[in-house]
Order: structure tokens, then C-alpha cells, then sequence
């Protein structure tokens, strides 16, 4: 940048705003907000709960936590492999890259097929989000709000496997390089946020 | 990881303008889905006008029922059956018109036009970028907001009318058609805002990252313009309020659509969570509506007093402090609904306290025209207006802030007042100043100053004679969102001074158009605007008024901050930021560490 | 505002005194500064304005001034609040109050009047529609609950406004000092007939409402609005009949 | 990259045996329900702080952005409770 050298002569060095580029800043700014749409959620699940205690059934007498436990440990593996596939590209490891790419996408879908089995055998037991047709233990909030954050984890996830689809075929394309790769960091920024939302309700919803 | 990324794509790395080639972008590119924040700016200014428009419109028709309850309204024939048979407005219309007013104000006139317009014209200047982060983003940030719009807009013709709890929707009456009357309406309602989100988000998130990575060498954090100050703390503001309103605006949409009971009592729900959720989100939501107001305040103040901003510092820690206080007052508009009145004495405590940083920020802008050299065009008109306006409005939520005064005026036109004067007087006669300021720098061409003051006078005028009587409305016990006061005999006194309010409220609206007229007149036959027709320090005014694809020809370099003025000794009264020191002394700014300001110390 | 008619209401109106004063000088400070500075400092050939950055001192004052102010107001404004919420004891009213029951409903305010025993819920209770009758001198105190939406229970000359949310029981107290008939509104928009969901509030001597009390017994039947309300209602329900079907 | 490699294996290995031992604790263990909801939390929130530092390397980011990255929490615990 030849206008850049001009400055560096005779003027003061550039800001570096806080040394993180702004794709990856961008990334993380969003996230912030997320965290707030998942708090709002959580926020009042907490209300409501604290309200009708009654309304909600005792922890695995509705919910398939064994299932969900599975769940959970399959969205952990593909942080991992998630977080392989980077670490692979910053050395400029294509093959690394695609197939640690490709398993967090094989473990990213099949989260989401076991979750819509969940919903569905929840259903036919009358676990539904609807309060006249609510048949399960517990009372009608316990499955509006159990839909409602699960719901809307399982469309994070969703996004996030389309987008890694989107990544891998980049990938593949050969469009990234030991010196380019951010499109992987954050999207690697973005699917650990997801676990890590993930291990929040999986908690909140199932155990306690 | 690699340097190139660490550093460059921020500063280095940017697609300055271009003399030797021209601008060859076809059409749509450049006027319709552009990336330029220049041109999304100019979008957002039409668009929000444009709902300030319909909302002043609706204001009309609410007057006029509120000024000669059941008379036919002149022109009201058009209307439709369900809406005013005769021209007699109904009941439901009213409400849907109180809501929608409220709606399109605030969240489709004064906040695209504070944070879109604003936020956009000025961020990539003030900074020395050649561009927002993300263009792309940006654009769709505009392009969504669009459509949100013409979706509430479109709620008023769908069965059963546009939404008509009140643009704070409570529940069960939002949720539920067979209270209100109203569902299609009701659900769209949430829809918009939904989507308004999204665009606001993705707007937010560009500003944040912008401010704090793209600003050009020597831009310490204290020597940013105070609207780039006001702008930053406002993006985080909706970065994290945003979010809530969105959630809850889902609950609410699962509520009436697929038979959840988040907020309905039969099953359980809460409908004060509603309450918490919405004003979590809706406080800060009004400091979003006049921190950038304040800035672009200061920025006119400055300049048209020909004077450094007063205790800038304090300044920008005022900013911050209301936008953190912000944070921890929303019970304040729920001390009647039921919540727990200890909870009340320690929101009035936190609310009162934020009358301590807006004190900082009136008195320092008295400071800064205190031995100044007031120069009156029509932005400082409007700036000095927007000081005298928001005091009052400020003034009277201390009124509300205490709990039990609060009593008294809660739901009353005392509660309208105080809306309008931090709405009306505060956030618009800023974006009025700012207008009139900025406009020759994007459209190349002077608001007409004759109309621009004949427009201020009869607007700051009216505008007294329309909200200043409405306090006295409400110490009369008036409440708010009636269709017919007369219906109580202890109100039918207050007809005389509600008719008074809507006859001037009238005149507001039709004053109005000399703005309208204003900016189409000069947008083809205004005068050509020089580069600097404010002799202003800060970065876009050394460009060419509208300042080329990709704003500057070389990354500029900052010397000193934005409020230079009357430097003693200088021929000029003002010093750009850019310009370099004379003797060429550098002053080098080192790392986020201000130099005081342009003092060759 | 009209003249305070309850116990706390001339508490209420002196604290809004006291702001009113407060703000009232800093306002009248603030605009005639901005005043005469704009007159005083307008351009003229040759003026120069000063060059300063601020001053910390002045900063200072400003601040610790308003922030001692408010401190103020807040400590005024709690006790009386306290005292109308009686938060202290969770809401409840003065021992010796008038129980009664007030729910709201789309567009009328029921009003249950625990009768002689001065029991709710027993058998001698009796319900109004749309009237309000306390003796004076006495606390009352009032169960608000709703049946549909949020309404909110205003009493304008009473100083009294509660919201009334459906799910919840709120309490609410008042003690009258002046006899005569009050307006009662309702302060939350609640649809298209909120704008008329009105009721009036009579305060009697204590003598006059046993006797009326007595009367409404004799009378007895079902709940009954009283026939004035009526006979406007239905000659001023032309213009939001067919509202009221869609509602 | 500036700094070492974690071993995401480590840490993937810690996050399972935390989430075994809360279902463990939610299931087998008699605990009072405050009791057991405090210890869930814990480890929730302790598995949360795992993945962010170590998966999305806050660990190794500069603390302005740590600082940017933990500032809404306290806004996110308000609405919460
Ligand atoms: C731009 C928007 C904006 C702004 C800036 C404010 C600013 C403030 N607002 Fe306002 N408010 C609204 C928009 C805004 N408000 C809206 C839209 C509503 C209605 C919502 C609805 O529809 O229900 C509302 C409602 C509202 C309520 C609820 C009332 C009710 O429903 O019963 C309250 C109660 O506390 C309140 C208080 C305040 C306070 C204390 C401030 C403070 O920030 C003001 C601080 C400023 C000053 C105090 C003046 C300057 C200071 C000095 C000159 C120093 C000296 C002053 C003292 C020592 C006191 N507001
Ligand atoms: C920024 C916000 C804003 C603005 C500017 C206004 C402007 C006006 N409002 Fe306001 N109002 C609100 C926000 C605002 N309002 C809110 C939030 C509520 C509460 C809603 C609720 O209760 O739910 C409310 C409620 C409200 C009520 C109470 C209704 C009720 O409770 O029953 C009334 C009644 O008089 C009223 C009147 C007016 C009037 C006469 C104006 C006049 O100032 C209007 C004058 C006309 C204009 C300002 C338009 C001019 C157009 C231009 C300048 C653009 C030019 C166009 C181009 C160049 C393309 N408003
Ligand atoms: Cu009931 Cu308004
Ligand atoms: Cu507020």
C-alpha cells in the first residue's frame, strides 16, 4: 500500500484497533448479541418456572435424557473436530482441513435428526408447546418453553451445518491457505458458541 | 496467525478513492443495492422521513378526534367503513392509530434516521475509513429494514385492522383477538419488529466493529468526533437490547399464533414478564433515541459557538454512564402494574441517578456557547432548541421517576408530555440540526436557509403550544390511549385546552412541509455546497460535497481532535483534524494514549 | 389537580411540590442561561470566542449538586410510597379496613361488598357494577383482580392508581377524608372500550352507608348496575355496537 | 499463531467426564434440590468457560476482545434472575 507508506513517513503509526480482524471482531460482536437472545430466553424460563414449580415433571420422567446425553456428547466431539480442521488449515493441511470439516458436518446433521426424533415421540406422548393439547406430565409451560429454547438451539445448529456445507465446498475449492483462513476461524467461532449453548441447556432443561 | 490479517484488512487494506479512474458502478449498484454507506444513509434518510410522514399523519387524525371528539374528520370519507364510517372515527381505529403512531416513530422514523442515517453517514468519515466493515451487511441492514416497514404498514388494511395494544403490545390484550379485536393486525406487529431487529443487528455489529478497528492513524478514542462517542455506545446498546425485544416478540407471536401461554394467566403464564422482557429492552431503547441526538448535539453546539467542546472528557464518560444506567431502570415504567414496591424504591433510586451524567452534558453545553461567538444558522437553531426541549422532557421524568408522584401521573397526557418533549423536542429538532448540517455534505447542494428558518421558527413555536399543555392535561387526571375524553365528567373541563392542542397541532403538521418542501426543493435547485460551508474541523469536510466512492484519495492522518475552534493565534477560527501541524511538529499519538488536544505542549 | 380526597393524597401532592420547586428552579436557571448566553455571545465583527477545554472545578459542582438533589427527592418521595404500598407489610391495609373486592373486566369494574359480617366470601356478600361506596374516615381495602386484560384502578382525586392483572390479586388501600361522589377510570388501555370503562365512587358518612348497605341487601336480587349508567350506555352505544360484536 | 497449541483432545476428554458426572449427580445422588441445582450450574458453566477458552482460544486472544467478549454478562445474569 503505497498511500499507507506515504503516511508511515511522516505521520503517526495506524491504529490497530484491538489487533483482531474485523471479520473474527465482527463474529464475536454478534455473539455478544446472541448471548443476550439466549439469556432472554433462559431468563424466562427461570420466571416462569419459579411461578408454577408444579409444571414441571421430575427431571427424565418426561424428557429422554439418556438420548439427550448422547446428543450432547456427539455436539462436544464435533467442537472438537470442528476445532481439528482449524488447527489443520493454519498449517495449510487441505486434506486435514476437508475431513475434519466433513465430520463436524456428519456430527452437526445427525444432532439435529436425533433432536427432530426427539420432538417427535415427545409429541405422540402429548409433550406439546400448545396448552389446550398439553397430555404429558408437568403442566403446559414446561413444553412451551422446553420447545422454545431447544427450538431455537436446534436452528443455530441448523444455519450452522448449512454454513459449514458452505465452508467445506470453499474448502474444497482450494479458497483457503495457511495465510487465509479466516472464513474457518469464525466459523468455527460460531459452532463453538452453539455447544457451548448447547451445554448450558442441556443442563438447564434436562437435569434440573 | 498471519500479520496480513492481524493488521492490514483494518487500515491498510481499503479501496481509497480513486481521482485517476471514475466511479463506473451501473445504476442499481450504485442508487439501489449500493454499498456505500454514503448512499445507504441518503436510503435510510428517505425512508425514515418518509414514516415520520405516515406517523405525523396518524398524529393528525389522533388530534383531530381528541380536539372535536365524534365530528366527522374533513376527508375522513375516503376511509374505509371498518376504519371511520362518515368519517366518524371508531374506537378500534383509534387505538390502531395511537399504536401505530407510537410504532412508527419511534422504531421506523427516529431510530433509522438517528442510527441508519446518521450512523451511516457518518461513522466511515468521522473515522477516516474508507467504508463501513462490512458493506455488504450494511446493505442488507437497510434492505431488510424496508420491507419491515411496509409489513407494518400493511397491517392496517389486513382483516380486523392494524395492532392496537399500544406500541408496548401488554399482554393478555396483544395476545389474545377476542380482547383486542384485532389479530392479523397484532401479528404482523411482531413480525416487523422481528425483522426491524435483524436489520438493526447487522447494522450494529458494522458500527461497533468500524469504530473500533477501521479508525485511521492518530484517531485515538479521545479525539473521535462525540457523534462517532454517542454512535458506538448506542450500537452497543442495541447489540444487547435488541436480542430481548426479538424474544420476546416471539413468545408473544407463538402466544397468539400457535396457543402457547408465555404471558396469558389460564395456564400459568405471567403477563408482567412481557412487562420486564419489553422494558428491559425498551429503556435502553430510549437512550438509543437521544444519545446520538446528543452527540450530533455537541458536534453543532461546537461549531456554531466557534468553541471546543466543554469538558469533552465528561462528555464522553456522560455518554457512558446514561447507557450503563440505562440498564438497571426499566422498572421504572412498571411501578403500578404489581411489582413488588421495594423493587420500586430501589428503580426510582437508580432512575433519579441518571439526571446526574445528563446534568453534566446540559451544563457543558451551556459551557461551550458561554463566551462563544454564536454563529445562528439553521442547525445550531436547532441544536440550541434540542438543549432548551430536552431539559424540560428530562425534567419532567423526574416527575414520573418519583414513585409516588408516579402514582398520580402514570398512564396520564403528563406521561404523553414527557414522550414528546425527549421525542419530539429532543431526538427530532437534533436530527433537524443534524439534517440541515450534513445534508450539503451528501447531496452536494445547501438546504434552502430562508425556508430552513422559517421551517424552525414555526415548528419550535407550535410545537410548545401543542405538548407544553398536555402536562396539564395530565395533572388534570387525562389519561392516555382514550378516544373520548368526554366520556368522564371530571375530563369534559379539559376540552377547551384539547381542542387548543390539536388546532396547533394541525398548524405542527402543516409546518411541517416547509421541511417537506425544503429538502425536494434543494435537492435539484439548492445552491452548490462548498466542501466546508460550516468551516468544521472533522475529517469529511476536507472532501468534495458528496465525497467520492471510497470517501478519501489516501488513508488520512489525525493530528489533533475534533474541536479546534478559535485556536489562538490561527488565521482561521477552525483547525481540521487533518490538517498537519504548521512547523510540521508531529505530534505522534501513541497507541489509544490522547494528545491534549492540538496544545503543542 | 383536583383537590386530594384520601389520607396520603396531600402527602403525594407535596412531594410533587417539592420536585415541582426543585425542577422549577433548575429549569428556569438552565433556559434564561441559555438565554442570555445566546444574546450575549451572538457573533458580532471582530469577536473572538475563548479557547478553553473546560473546567474541572465547574464539572465538579454541576455534578455534586444535581446528585445531592436527587438523593433528596428519592429519600422524600420513599417514605410516602412506603406508606401507600405499605410495602413494610407486604400490602396489607390498616387492621381495622373495609374488605372489598373490586375485579375488572372488559369494560365495567365488579365491585364486591362483603355485607354485614364484613367477611368476604360469605353468604351476605352483595356485588355492584360499576359503583364504588366506602364510609368515610375508614380504611378500605381492596382484592383488585381482573378476568380478561390489564386494566388499571384509578381513583384521580384519591391519589390511587393500581394496575389490575388478570392472575393476580393486588392489594389496594385507601382511607377517604371528604364525602361526595368520585370519578373512577380506568388508566390501561384494555380495547376499544376502555376509553368508557368508568365508575363512580361514593363516599358516605358511616352512618349512610349502613343504611345503604342495609338497602342493597333488601333489595337484594342480582348484581345490578345502577340505571343512570345504563340508560347512557345504551344511547351512547351507537357508535361502537358493532365494535363490541367483533370484540 | 502466536501461542502453543491446546491439547483439544484434553479438552474434549474434560468436557465428557463433566457432562457424565452431571447427569451422575442429576440422577444417582439423593442431594436437596438447591444443593443440586448449585453443583449442575457449576459444572455448566465451568464446561462453558472450557469451550470458550480453549475451542474458540479466547485463552490466546488479546485481552481487549476477552474484555468485549465477558462485558454482557453481567446484563445476561440480570435478565436472567
Ligand atoms: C428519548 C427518549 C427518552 C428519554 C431520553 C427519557 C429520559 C428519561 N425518562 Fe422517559 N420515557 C420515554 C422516553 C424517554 N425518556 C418514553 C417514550 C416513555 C413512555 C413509554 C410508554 O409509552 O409508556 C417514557 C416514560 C418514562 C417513565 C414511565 C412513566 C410512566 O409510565 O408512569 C419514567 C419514570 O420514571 C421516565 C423517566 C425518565 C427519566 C428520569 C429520564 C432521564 O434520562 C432524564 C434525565 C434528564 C434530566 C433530568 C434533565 C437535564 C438535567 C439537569 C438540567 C440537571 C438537574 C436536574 C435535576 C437535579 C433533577 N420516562
Ligand atoms: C419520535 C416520536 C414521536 C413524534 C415525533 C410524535 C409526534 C406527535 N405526536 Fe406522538 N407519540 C409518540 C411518539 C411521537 N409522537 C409515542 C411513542 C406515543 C405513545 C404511543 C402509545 O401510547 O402507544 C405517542 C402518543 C401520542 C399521543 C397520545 C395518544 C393517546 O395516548 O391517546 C398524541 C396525542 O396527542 C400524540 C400526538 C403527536 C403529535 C400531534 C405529534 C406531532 O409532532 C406530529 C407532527 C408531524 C410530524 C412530526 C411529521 C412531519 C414529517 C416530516 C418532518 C417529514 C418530512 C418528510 C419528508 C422530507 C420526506 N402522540
Ligand atoms: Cu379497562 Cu382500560
Ligand atoms: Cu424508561
Amino acid at each position: 500500500m503505497s498511500e499507507a507508506a506515504a503516511i508511515h513517513a511522516h505521520a503517526p503509526r495506524p491504529m490497530e484497533g484491538i489487533r483482531v480482524y474485523n471479520v473474527k471482531l465482527g463474529m464475536w460482536v454478534f455473539l455478544l448479541s446472541e448471548v443476550m437472545f439466549f439469556s432472554g430466553l433462559i431468563g424466562a424460563y427461570i420466571i416462569l418456572r419459579f411461578a408454577n414449580p408444579e409444571q414441571w415433571a421430575a427431571p427424565g420422567e418426561v424428557l429422554n435424557v439418556p438420548l439427550t446425553a448422547f446428543n450432547t456428547f456427539m455436539l462436544i466431539c464435533s467442537s472438537v473436530t470442528m476445532v481439528k480442521a482449524f488447527a489443520a488449515i493454519e498449517h495449510g493441511d487441505q486434506a486435514g482441513l476437508k475431513k475434519w470439516l466433513l465430520a463436524t458436518i456428519v456430527l452437526g446433521a445427525a444432532f439435529v435428526g436425533i433432536q427432530i426424533f426427539e420432538y417427535i415421540k415427545l409429541v405422540e406422548h402429548g409433550f406439546v408447546p400448545v396448552a389446550s393439547q398439553y397430555a404429558a406430565g408437568g403442566g403446559p409451560l414446561y413444553g412451551s418453553t422446553f420447545y422454545t429454547m431447544t427450538g431455537f438451539h436446534g436452528a443455530h445448529v441448523s444455519i450452522g451445518v448449512l454454513c459449514l456445507v458452505f465452508t467445506l465446498v470453499k474448502a474444497v475449492r482450494g479458497h483457503y491457505t495457511e495465510e487465509y483462513f479466516s472464513g474457518v476461524e469464525i466459523m468455527g467461532l460460531y459452532w463453538h458458541f452453539v455447544d457451548l449453548v448447547w451445554i448450558i441447556l442441556f443442563t438447564i432443561v434436562y437435569l434440573i | 496467525m498471519s500479520t496480513t490479517q492481524l493488521l492490514a484488512p483494518n487500515v491498510t487494506a481499503q479501496h481509497w478513492a480513486d481521482p485517476s479512474h471514475p466511479d463506473d458502478r451501473p445504476f442499481i449498484r450504485k442508487y439501489v443495492f449500493s454499498t456505500d454507506h454514503k448512499t445507504i444513509g441518503n436510503q435510510f434518510m428517505f425512508m425514515s422521513l418518509f414514516f415520520l410522514l405516515v406517523g405525523g399523519a396518524l398524529a393528525m387524525m389522533i388530534r383531530w378526534q381528541l380536539g372535536w371528539p365524534g365530528q366527522p374528520m374533513p376527508g375522513g370519507g375516503v376511509l374505509p367503513e371498518t376504519m371511520a364510517p362518515g368519517g366518524i372515527l371508531l374506537p378500534e381505529f383509534y387505538n390502531s392509530l395511537v399504536t401505530m403512531h407510537g410504532t412508527f416513530m419511534i422504531f421506523f422514523a427516529i431510530m433509522p434516521l438517528l442510527v441508519g442515517m446518521f450512523g451511516n453517514w457518518l461513522i466511515p468519515l468521522h473515522v477516516g475509513a474508507s467504508d463501513m466493515a462490512f458493506p455488504r451487511l450494511n446493505m442488507m441492514s437497510f434492505w431488510s429494514a424496508v420491507p419491515a416497514g411496509f409489513i407494518m404498514l400493511a397491517s392496517f388494511v389486513v382483516e380486523g385492522g392494524a395492532a392496537g395494544a399500544g406500541w408496548t403490545a401488554y399482554p393478555p390484550l396483544s395476545a389474545v383477538p377476542e380482547y383486542s379485536g384485532v389479530s392479523t393486525g397484532q401479528q404482523l406487529w411482531c413480525v416487523s419488529l422481528i425483522i426491524l431487529g435483524f436489520s438493526s443487528l447487522m447494522g450494529a455489529v458494522n458500527y461497533i466493529t468500524t469504530i473500533v478497528n477501521m479508525r485511521a492513524p492518530g484517531m485515538t478514542w479521545l479525539r473521535m468526533p462525540l457523534p462517532i462517542w454517542s454512535l458506538f455506545i448506542t450500537a452497543i446498546l442495541i447489540l444487547l437490547a435488541i436480542p430481548i425485544l426479538a424474544g420476546a416478540a416471539i413468545m408473544l407471536l407463538f402466544d397468539q399464533t400457535i396457543g402457547t401461554t408465555f404471558f396469558l394467566p389460564e395456564a400459568g403464564g405471567q403477563p408482567l414478564l412481557w412487562q420486564h422482557l419489553f422494558w428491559y429492552f425498551g429503556h435502553p431503547e430510549v437512550y438509543i433515541l437521544i444519545l446520538p441526538a446528543m452527540g450530533i448535539a455537541s458536534e453543532v453546539i461546537a461549531n456554531g459557538s466557534r468553541k471546543p467542546i466543554f469538558g469533552y472528557p465528561a462528555m464522553v464518560g456522560a455518554i457512558v454512564a446514561i447507557a450503563f444506567l440505562g440498564w438497571i431502570v426499566w422498572g421504572h415504567h412498571m411501578f403500578q402494574s404489581g411489582m413488588n414496591p421495594l423493587l420500586g424504591s430501589s428503580f426510582m433510586l437508580s432512575t433519579m441517578i441518571i439526571a446526574v451524567p445528563s446534568a453534566i452534558k446540559v451544563f457543558n453545553w451551556l459551557g461551550t456557547i458561554w463566551r462563544g461567538d454564536i454563529h445562528f444558522h439553521t442547525p445550531m437553531l436547532n441544536a440550541l432548541a434540542f438543549v432548551a426541549m430536552f431539559v424540560i422532557g428530562g425534567l419532567s421524568g423526574v416527575f414520573m421517576a418519583s414513585t409516588p408522584v408516579d402514582i398520580y401521573i402514570h398512564d396520564t397526557y403528563f406521561i404523553v408530555a414527557h414522550i414528546h418533549y425527549v421525542l419530539f423536542g429532543g431526538s427530532l429538532f437534533a436530527i433537524f440540526a443534524g439534517i440541515y448540517f450534513w445534508f450539503p455534505k451528501f447531496f452536494g447542494r445547501m438546504l434552502s436557509p430562508t425556508l430552513g428558518k422559517i421551517h424552525f421558527a414555526l415548528t419550535f413555536v407550535f410545537y410548545n403550544l401543542v405538548f407544553f399543555p398536555m402536562h396539564n392535561l395530565g395533572l388534570g387526571g387525562m389519561m392516555r390511549r382514550i378516544y373520548d375524553p368526554n366520556q368522564y365528567g371530571f375530563l369534559e373541563p379539559l376540552q377547551p385546552m384539547n381542542t387548543f392542542v390539536s388546532v396547533f397541532a394541525l398548524a405542527l403538521g402543516v409546518s411541517q412541509l416547509v421541511f417537506f418542501f425544503n429538502i425536494l426543493w434543494s435537492l435539484w435547485r439548492g445552491e452548490k455546497a462548498p466542501s466546508n460551508p460550516w468551516r468544521s474541523n472533522s475529517l469529511e469536510w476536507g472532501l468534495a460535497s458528496p465525497p467520492p466512492h471510497g470517501n478519501f484519495e489516501a488513508m488520512p492522518a489525525v493530528y489533533r481532535g475534533p474541536y479546534e475552534y478559535s485556536y489562538p493565534g490561527r488565521g482561521e477560527d477552525f483547525w481540521p483534524q487533518d490538517e498537519p501541524p504548521d512547523g510540521g511538529a508531529v505530534h505522534a499519538p501513541t497507541g489509544g494514549v490522547p494528545i491534549p488536544e492540538g496544545v503543542p505542549q | 389537580m383536583p383537590e386530594p380526597a384520601s389520607t396520603f393524597g396531600a402527602g403525594i401532592d407535596s412531594i410533587y411540590y417539592i420536585i415541582l420547586w426543585i425542577t422549577g428552579a433548575i429549569f428556569v436557571l438552565v433556559e434564561t442561561a441559555l438565554i442570555v448566553f445566546i444574546i450575549r455571545y451572538r457573533h458580532r465583527e471582530g469577536r473572538v470566542a475563548a479557547y478553553t477545554h473546560g473546567s474541572k472545578k465547574a464539572e465538579i459542582v454541576w455534578t455534586v449538586i444535581p446528585f445531592l438533589l436527587v438523593l433528596f427527592i428519592v429519600y422524600a418521595s420513599n417514605d410516602i410510597w412506603l406508606e401507600v404500598k405499605r410495602a413494610d407489610q407486604d400490602g396489607a391495609a390498616p387492621a381495622d379496613a373495609l374488605p372489598l373486592r373490586v375485579v375488572a373486566k372488559q369494560f365495567e369494574w365488579n365491585v364486591t361488598y362483603p355485607g354485614p359480617d364484613e367477611q368476604l366470601d360469605t353468604s351476605d356478600d352483595f356485588v355492584k357494577r360499576n359503583q364504588l361506596h366506602v364510609p368515610i374516615g375508614r380504611a378500605v381495602r381492596i382484592d383488585l383482580e381482573s378476568e380478561d386484560v390489564i386494566h388499571s384502578f384509578f381513583l384521580p382525586d384519591f391519589r390511587v392508581k393500581q394496575d389490575a392483572v388478570p392472575g393476580m390479586t393486588i392489594p389496594v388501600w385507601f382511607e377517604a377524608t371528604r364525602t361526595g361522589e368520585f370519578p373512577m377510570a380506568c388508566a390501561e388501555l384494555c380495547g376499544l372500550g376502555h376509553y368508557r370503562m368508568r365508575a363512580s365512587l361514593t363516599v358516605h358518612e358511616p352512618g349512610d352507608f349502613d343504611r345503604w348497605q342495609a338497602a342493597e341487601i333488601a333489595a337484594g336480587g342480582p348484581p345490578t348496575g345502577d340505571s343512570e349508567t345504563d340508560a347512557e350506555r345504551a344511547e351512547e352505544s351507537d357508535v361502537m355496537s358493532e365494535g363490541e360484536e367483533s370484540a | 499463531m502466536a501461542h502453543k497449541k491446546p491439547n483439544y483432545y484434553l479438552v474434549w476428554l474434560y468436557l465428557l467426564v463433566l457432562t457424565i458426572a452431571e447427569v451422575m449427580v442429576a440422577f444417582i445422588s439423593g442431594l436437596p434440590f438447591e444443593v443440586l441445582v448449585f453443583i449442575l450450574l457449576s459444572l455448566a458453566i465451568w464446561k462453558a468457560a472450557l469451550v470458550a477458552m480453549y475451542y474458540m482460544h479466547l485463552r490466546f486472544e488479546p485481552p481487549r476482545l476477552v474484555v468485549l467478549a465477558l462485558a454482557p454478562l453481567p446484563l445476561a445474569v440480570l435478565i436472567t434472575i
